[in-house]
């Protein structure tokens, strides 16, 4: 028995409207889509020539779902996004030659070489920087909208977490605590279908992940996660409630991770028609159709963004490389924090 | 200045800092309405509301690292572990999140546990633990361990202002046994500096938390040795320079810790003083610790766990005789 | 939306004999009723003579719980129950001169005065020690199914955990678990109304615990745990669909905790009138009444029964109190198992 | 015999136990289907089936209070955490009831715990650290950190065959890098018991893991030096008479661990020999560990924080002109 809402696709240009969206957001929207994409297709080629160093993850399939709620936020919302979630910060709007600093492990990368792969945040976008273990950062989550809470804010918080990392007690916790709480919070479920090679018939045995928010108190939506602009109007609607006092959401965005699950795996236990399926309703191409259709977004203006994006990030990548190694010296620097250092744009 | 338990001198410190700074606020189960499971905050939902004195589910997980959040928010989190054997349930969040997201990625977590440690009252296995060792070993906290009412007060200010995720262990053993004269006005203890204790010329004892009680009374039973006491008063960081500076001037060391032996902290400070004042040293190192095992309920058996003053006292008159 | 079943009460003896508890059954269940019942006041008396070092705490007013469904459980079944819980000691047939010299601290408890209070277990007898950390032992009890299942053993697991305790994540992460491999498990969740001082609605946000079950794919019961034989009702059904191979069962059993948290809480914050509602419908009394409503159990069968208990727990805490204390030259023992240790019943 | 990798060695122990000993089963994340992160038990859910390889949710609190549950019933468990770093979700189940439930009730735990872990490929702050000394303080748990394919193999039959809970490191850098000889047939290689890596007469280094051979590449750039290394295989117990007989041979001592130093398990080692051979130490006991920050990122930094052969070298360099 399933208790989440399974949200409809978004259809007609004036739906998209009455949401708020204007023409310049919504070619917003796609550029964002393809900066996170080629950003991603940019490391592989990085990884391939020697120059990422460890593992490396994308989020391919999920750009929809990671752009659509990221644009749900509002400028003084806060966020964890998580491995898949590159188009959260790219959202939020972080310089692309960070990222790819940070996949260097360059000196001037958001970590400084401390860390690696999409590890990163820049506080003054309001995101907080994902550590590996899964899905550690919820509670963090929640804890900003308890922050937000207390002051009395109108604020938002989202959390991420992931098909597999659902099943660790952490989830549970944070959903206790905000259900309770009734805190300004949006549970964000990216639901890719696998766990790296386990699928989700091992992972949880409801139907919908999002039926797991009727534990807890609160509504579950599932949401196409191919489908952009659903994933927005779901988040945004989460949000709008969320900020009113009307307590948490879970939205589960569904689509399938269409790379193993880092570069050394070829996902052969994915069935190759599985692919096939997903790949034909890619969420950027998706979008792109949409466009055409709805908006009339010619081949002109998309060669336009497509190419504005690529020298962006050409340029990104060659500032990047520019930037020096981390200096051993500076190793044991910062282990603690001083006064000083709590005055981020975070902390106040 | 009027004297205080060491219970008292927590729980004012906690009220003045919360009535100085309005960032902070209390998050633990039962700390509220019932004012904690040891009245340490008894009155303070009354007085700072339900949103800065938070009930909060039992669930330690969601606590710290939803105090993480706040602290990042700008907030300054109070959270208490009804006993410090359950942090263990938050363990990850601590080592993971709260330790290196400062280091990592440049994100102060300025939170406070409180976590009321020790034995001594047949609290048994799960009631009685001392497990401040474990967190001294991970870098990017602070881990506070007071024996006194006056250092107590302090100190769980200076955690509070501190811009570090701090670990405060408050023996329980001494929360109403101990009484001391504690200032009136909010103050700060520096993190990291160790107090002398008792001064002496003969041996050195390291220790911290209740074992500064059963060191003292050791120290009396054999009046014929000039015994230093060393209250560390705080173990990551902890104050090498007072350390080494002492064992430098008696020549014979012996650390005392409430936590069991293999791995506990005291290996640290016996290696410490070990390679750092290794010419200066007359005599072994003496370690007077639990034994490994885990912390029995029976009250003959947690006495024979619990370093006792005759232990201590024993070991003094088997450093002096070497 | 409450998506668990609620139970109705018990009603006739045909019900009941349908059930398959016999005219000596139905005497048993009150016998270890009384016995529990008795041996927690026992306890009392002892704190206040000094006798009980450290807290104790009791399982008054969950009773019928704890008997209802460890009559339910089958010889092979293995259970975890809590501190609420010695009524399932009881009724296994632990002798109750050892749950005193396990209070008192003495050498021939349990736990031979390394743990006390009801922090003990007797391996034959399928229970296993919980430890205080709630509710810990909650995977424990999971993993024992595990067991069943990779051995394809019709035997099932009982687990407990408290409402309170049902916000932590090892419940999430063991329910999850045992939805996903639909092991033979029954969770048995003890909904006293409280977690020391702090109500339910602070604790959870749904309707009933039991709603839970829906988010892990199994079904979830609601039944009134001052009704002995509904509860044994809902176990057996439960245990038996387990051993069929139909996976797990929450079962919410709903009582209130009649006493402080510990002996040295007063619950100053339970309503008087809650305490007043729910000792009108003590398990203890209502059972009684039950039975001689429906098999006509006499005055003289229940003064019987009721010196019988007494009796042996006279000869039980006199046998505990001549128990030596431990021997402190043993605080080493055992800290590590031998290989002849694996021997235990448990083991095989 | 045959040479072997590591990897091949720890694979082939844990497939031979299984063969030996029905009631041995693994579980984990991805280690069925897949293989194992590490491809460890690449093959073995062919061999098996899914009730003796389990995939297991994501899930470390289940997966080892699960292990424990099934051990109790019987069976016994070998679960793996994908990275050792993942043990710390489980770190409330493994100190509070798998350590202590032998001693506190009479239920032996007997699980093992894979652990890869170890840095030396750019893993960064989470894939890349090496907690053996936060359990290694826990009684009750034993700890196993092999060096070499040999002891691998008869160190993971050992660890199944235990009684206790086991925690098996399992060092990732040298899975695939350390090859060595590896008898075809089942052995044990008994828990507790150090190994002479290198004999020698001047100092002595006690070490595990990874280290071991960054100690073996030291000792050899300081030819003029007769090293003794010795290769403690498991910390927790740890081979206390080894380590004393070598150094009150040598007279001096080196430990050198991959973990970071303060409250690392070398101060315990160090601290021991400090204690129990004072009158033979001609020199500080030295520590040569990773600084107290997280494991880096950048290959640059975590060439700075891990020991290298050069900092062993030079160790070794200023302890013999003490
Ligand atoms: C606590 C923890 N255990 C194990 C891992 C190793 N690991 C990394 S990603 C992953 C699968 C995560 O699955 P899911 O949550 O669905 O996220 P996805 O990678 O599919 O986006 C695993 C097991 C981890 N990061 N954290
Ligand atoms: C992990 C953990 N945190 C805190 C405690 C302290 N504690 C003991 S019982 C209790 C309340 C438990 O509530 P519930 O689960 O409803 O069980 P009840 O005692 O009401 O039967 C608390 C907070 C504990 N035992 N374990
Ligand atoms: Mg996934
Ligand atoms: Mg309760």
């Amino acid at each position: 028995m399933t208790t989440a809402r399974v949200a409809e696709p978004v259809g007609s240009l004036q739906e998209v409207q009455e949401l708020g969206l204007d023409h310049e957001d919504l070619l917003g929207i796609y550029r964002n889509m393809v900066t996170t994409r080629l950003i991603e297709e940019r490391g592989h080629i990085l990884y391939r020539q020697g120059k990422i160093t460890g593992s490396y993850y994308t989020g391919r399939g999920n750009e929809g779902a990671a752009v659509g709620i990221a644009t749900a936020m509002g400028t003084h919302d806060v966020g964890t996004p998580l491995h898949r979630e590159c188009g959260v910060h790219v959202t939020r709007g972080i310089e692309p030659w960070r990222i790819f600093a940070q996949f260097l492990a360059k000196a001037d990368g958001p970590t400084h070489g401390r860390d690696g792969n999409i590890h990163l945040a820049d506080d003054r976008l309001g995101l907080i920087a994902m550590v590996s273990h899964l899905p550690a950062m919820l509670p963090v989550s929640v804890g900003c909208a308890l922050a937000f809470k207390i002051r009395d804010e109108r604020r938002v918080s989202f959390g991420w977490f992931g098909d597999g990392s659902a099943a660790r007690g952490d989830v549970h916790e944070s959903m206790n605590f905000a259900g309770v709480m009734r805190l300004p919070m949006v549970f964000c479920c990216t639901n890719n279908l696998w766990a790296y090679s386990t699928p989700s018939h091992l992972e949880y045995a409801c139907e919908h992940l999002a039926d797991r928010a009727a534990a807890y108190g609160f509504e579950g939506v599932v949401v196409d996660g191919t489908d952009v602009l659903a994933v927005y109007r779901e988040a945004k609607r989460a949000a709008d409630k969320a900020r009113d006092g009307g307590g948490p959401t879970l939205i589960e965005t569904v689509s399938l991770r269409m790379e193993g699950h880092a570069v050394h795996d070829d996902a052969f236990y994915v069935p190759k028609e599985l692919f096939d399926e997903w790949a034909a309703k890619d969420p950027l191409e998706r979008y792109r159709t949409w466009l055409r259709e709805n908006i009339g977004m010619t081949d002109e203006t998309e060669d336009e963004i497509t190419s504005h994006v690529k020298k962006l990030l050409n340029d990104s990548l060659e500032r990047a490389e520019a930037s020096p190694d981390p200096d051993p010296a500076t190793l044991l620097d910062g282990v603690y924090a001083t006064l000083a250092d709590v005055e981020t744009p975070h902390h106040k | 200045m009027a004297e205080k338990t060491y219970l008292q001198a927590i729980s004012e410190g906690l009220r003045q800092q919360m009535r100085h700074d309005k960032r902070v606020f209390l998050i633990g189960e039962d700390i509220g309405v019932y004012g904690g499971a040891f009245k340490v905050t008894l009155g303070f939902q009354e007085e700072f509301g339900p949103w800065r004195v938070i009930d909060a589910p039992l669930s330690e997980t969601a606590i710290v690292g939803g105090s993480t959040g706040a602290a990042i928010m700008g907030l300054r989190p109070v959270a208490e572990m009804q006993f410090s054997d359950f942090v263990s349930c938050a363990y990850d969040h601590l080592v993971t999140i709260a330790a290196k997201q400062r280091w990592r990625a440049g994100t102060p977590i300025p939170i406070v546990l409180r976590l009321p440690s020790g034995g001594g009252f047949s609290g048994g296995p799960f009631h009685s633990q001392n497990p401040e060792s474990t967190f001294a070993h991970i870098p990017g906290l602070k881990v506070v361990c007071p024996a006194t009412p006056e250092d107590a007060k302090g100190l769980i200010i200076a955690a509070i202002e501190d811009p570090n995720p701090v670990l405060f262990f408050e023996h329980k053993h001494l929360y109403r046994r101990i009484k001391g004269e504690v200032p009136d006005e909010r103050y700060v203890t520096p993190i990291g500096e160790a107090r002398i204790h008792q001064a002496g010329e003969d041996i050195t004892i390291i220790t911290w938390g209740a074992m500064v009680h059963t060191a003292t009374e050791a120290a009396a039973e054999v009046p014929e040795l000039s015994v230093e006491i060393i209250d560390l008063r705080t173990i990551l960081p902890w104050d090498k320079e007072a350390v080494l500076a002492s064992v430098r001037k008696t020549s014979k060391a012996l650390v005392l810790h409430e936590d069991t032996r293999t791995g506990g902290f005291g290996g640290e400070i016996a290696a410490t003083i070990g390679e750092e004042a290794f010419e200066h040293l007359d005599a072994p190192v003496r370690r007077v610790t639990a034994p490994d095992t885990p912390v029995p309920f029976a009250p003959v058996l947690e006495k024979a766990f619990i370093p006792q003053v005759a232990d201590v006292a024993a070991a003094l008159r088997s450093l002096a005789a070497y």
